[in-house]
């Protein structure tokens, strides 16, 4: 353990977790692109 | 003057109904009394009854006020009597004013009873004075009468009412319940901090603001054509 | 004076009209009689000259003020009297009375107005109890509470016995020597014509004819 | 606004498909005689600079923005996490908003905004739940706390789902757009008093992230994140705003048809 990342553990940072940020951005994308795509389909076809 | 003679006649109307079916007022009450038993099962152990016997009260209160502001306004859709008080001269403010005093008397008297149940069954300690109770009831139930009058009166105009009105009602009274829970549980158990007076303050600023603001939405949506 | 005139009144529910363009005078103290088959329009006519339903298009005044624009002050004299009864099941004919008299500020003799209806007697027995003819009957009271100016009477004769009708008959002449405006929407144009001296045909929602409420019969007949 | 020196704006490759993206859609849309697909509306050009800005904005927030010096990688979260937290802000108060503004005026097209800015809301807050209890396990070991902020936007999101249920049980248009109103005040006012009221009962979450709190690198990707969504919550209006109105004009009245009977 590198003296560096024993000082980030002493202070209480939090390590990892990129499956948190992975999970958080793919929330932000699929809630996003299902509301366009419900706009879309919702969408009253036929006229004009 | 008028005004308030008039909020009496709609209460009075109101409180004569239900004197005059007494199956709605029993159906409350055995309903919260029901409950409070229930809540004790789903509880871990008998221990933790005293601390949670002000949740039991306003939980029990919540979901009767549910029940009893669907009835009040079923009586008034039945044979078409609110748009006939609509079409009768007196203000909208006052239909809103008169039911929603009326709605949270009839929630004092469930929440009187239902206390007393509490004590009998959850064995709360009694620090505080009756009094600080009573006004905390009194303050809590017009908090959830106001609200509940006009999302019932909303929810009435809809297809599917009764299961609508939960819907909006909920969200609406989390403050009142997280308000009133905390100041019932403070006369309870004692209040060494004098914190009481804060969420007393708050259920007050809460009743004001749905006391005075409620009639004015209610007027809008019932009187409308 | 003149009584009720409506211009072009129009409504519609959703996207469909229901009422469209529909001229009436009905001078005061007169009564006009309303015709036309189910669907026609009748209901809503009187609902929108009761200030129940705000028009869509066109205007509407009794004794020369907007009836929408002054329906607080108005509904003091207007009556609408439907098939909703506006009666509190629970409670029993006289608090009926009473309750709704509390509640418009009126203080009405209760008891002489069941009696004009033909309810004295009827006790503390809930509304629940009544039969459709009672329950017509009292509603007819209840709009005496008010002693209106302006009765709008939707199917005035549906549900009664002939000595209901009786009842009903006197109440209305009773009105109209009072000097009351009334509008009779009915299938039965030999009834209300005593009480009417003109009449409008309703049809799609348009006035389909006009005339004395003496030749009524004949245009309900050949339909 | 202290504008960031140049060294600290590097040409990623998010920025570059950006840059590209914006000039061959500008070349497209200035040489076409009739505007392509993308850019049918007016509100297209927002939705495609949101959509460029969102791919910079994340692409700098997971490769270009330093390591947060507490949370570490899961700081990156917030980069997606507080620009939905403003705009679902925006989003329901522009909700109230037009509700007041459609019962003190009545005009329909409020009516059609209300609706549309209520659903928009939802769709940002549910990003912003998620994402915030994405962010809450990492930091504070658990996905839900009750934290003052965390129950009233749950609260906000619940009551405004509630009125966008009303919105489908009611067919009257005039009755709806009257109730809708109404239930959108509502529940505006229930998240303002939920907020105090549960910051009073306890309070864990930690103040207000502003430019002043936040490291001056995590601002520049915070702020083109905030555009981002900004540009994209506009598109997702007008956009929604669009739908209602095709809906709206499906069933709407024909003009009052004249006094003739018809045969």
């Amino acid at each position: 353990m590198s003296p560096d990342q024993a000082a980030e553990v002493g202070s209480g940072v939090v390590t990892g977790g990129w499956t948190y940020v992975t999970a958080a951005y793919c929330v932000c994308w699929t809630v996003l692109v299902g509301y366009v795509a419900s706009l879309w389909w919702r969408h009253p076809r036929g006229e004009a | 003057m008028r005004g308030l003679r008039l909020v009496l006649a709609v209460v009075r109307k109101e409180l004569l109904l239900e004197w005059r079916d007494p199956s709605r007022l029993t159906g409350l009450l055995v309903f919260s009394a029901a409950l409070t038993l229930l809540l004790a099962f789903a509880m871990p152990g008998v221990h933790v009854l005293p601390d949670v016997a002000a949740g039991a009260i306003w939980l029990g209160l919540v979901l009767a006020s549910t029940r009893s502001l669907d009835q009040s306004f079923r009586t008034e859709v039945e044979n078409g009597a609110l748009e006939g008080l609509v079409l009768w001269p007196v203000p909208s403010l006052v239909i809103f004013h008169g039911k929603a005093l009326a709605n949270a008397i009839v929630l004092l008297l469930v929440a009187v009873p239902l206390t007393a149940l509490v004590f009998v069954l959850y064995h709360p300690r009694m620090h505080g004075s009756v009094v600080d109770l009573g006004v905390v009831l009194t303050l809590g139930c017009m908090a959830l009468a106001a609200p509940g009058t006009l999302v019932a009166a909303i929810a009435t105009q809809a297809r599917g009412s009764s299961a609508l009105l939960p819907v909006l009602f909920f969200p609406l009274v989390v403050p009142v319940v997280l308000a009133a829970t905390r100041a019932t549980t403070l006369v309870l158990e004692g209040d060494p901090m004098d914190q009481v007076g804060a969420w007393v303050k708050l259920l007050l600023v809460f009743d004001l603001a749905h006391w005075t603001l409620d009639g004015l939405l209610f007027s809008r949506i019932v009187d409308e054509g | 004076m003149s009584g009720l005139r409506a211009h072009e009144l129009s409504r519609r529910f959703g996207n469909r009209w229901v009422l469209v363009r529909v001229d009436l005078e009905v001078p005061a103290g007169e009564g006009l009689l309303l015709l036309g088959p189910n669907g026609s329009g009748k209901t809503t006519l009187l609902r929108c000259l009761a200030t129940a339903l705000k028009p869509h298009h066109g205007t509407a005044t009794f004794e020369g003020t907007d009836l929408w624009a002054a329906r607080h002050a108005l509904r003091d004299r207007i009556a609408l009297l439907s098939h909703a009864t506006r009666l509190y099941e629970d409670l029993s004919a006289a608090q009926n009375l009473s309750c709704w008299a509390a509640m418009g500020d009126y203080r009405p003799d209760v008891p002489a107005l069941l009696h004009r209806v033909g309810l004295d007697g009827t006790g503390s027995k809930p509304v629940r109890a009544f039969s459709a003819g009672m329950r017509r009957r009292l509603a007819l009271a209840l709009a005496l509470v008010k002693q209106p100016r302006l009765v709008l009477f939707d199917e005035p004769f549906s549900a009664l016995d002939p000595q209901g009708r009786e009842v009903v008959g006197g109440v209305l002449d009773e009105l109209r020597g009072q000097g009351a405006t009334l509008v009779l929407s009915t299938h039965h144009a030999s009834l209300g014509a005593r009480f009417c001296t003109r009449a409008v045909r309703l049809e799609a929602g348009r006035i389909a004819w006009t005339g004395p409420a003496a030749e009524a019969r004949d245009v309900v007949a050949d339909a | 606004m202290d504008l960031p020196p140049l060294e600290a704006l590097p040409l990623t490759p998010g920025k570059a498909v950006a840059v590209l993206a914006i000039l061959v859609i500008a070349l497209l849309n200035v040489r076409a005689g009739r505007r392509p697909w993308y850019l049918a509306r007016w509100e297209d050009a927002f939705g495609l600079v949101g959509l460029c800005l969102l791919l910079d904005g994340q692409y700098m927030g997971l490769v270009d923005a330093p390591r947060e010096r507490m949370m570490g990688e899961v700081g990156r979260i917030l980069y997606v996490h507080v620009p939905s937290a403003w705009l679902t802000m925006v989003a329901f108060t522009l909700t109230c908003l037009f509700a007041i503004g459609f019962l003190v005026t009545g005009w329909r097209s409020l009516d059609l905004l209300v609706e549309s800015a209520a659903e928009v809301g939802v769709a940002l807050g549910i990003v912003l739940q998620l994402t915030g209890m994405l962010f809450a396990r990492p930091t504070w070991g658990v996905y839900w706390d009750w934290d003052p902020r965390l129950v009233s936007t749950a609260v906000m999101l619940l009551s405004f789902i509630g009125v966008l249920t009303l919105r489908s049980l009611l067919t009257d248009p005039d009755q709806r757009a009257n109730l809708t109103s109404a239930g959108a005040i509502l529940a505006t006012t229930s998240m303002i008093v939920t907020y105090f009221s549960v910051r009073w009962w306890r309070s864990l979450h930690q103040m207000q992230s502003s430019p002043d709190t936040v490291a001056s690198p995590m601002v520049l990707v915070l702020r083109i994140n905030a555009f981002a969504m900004l540009f994209l919550f506009t598109w997702l209006l007008v956009r929604r705003w669009r739908l209602a109105r095709a809906l709206a004009a499906r069933d709407e009245a024909p003009p009052l048809p004249s006094a003739e009977v018809p045969a």
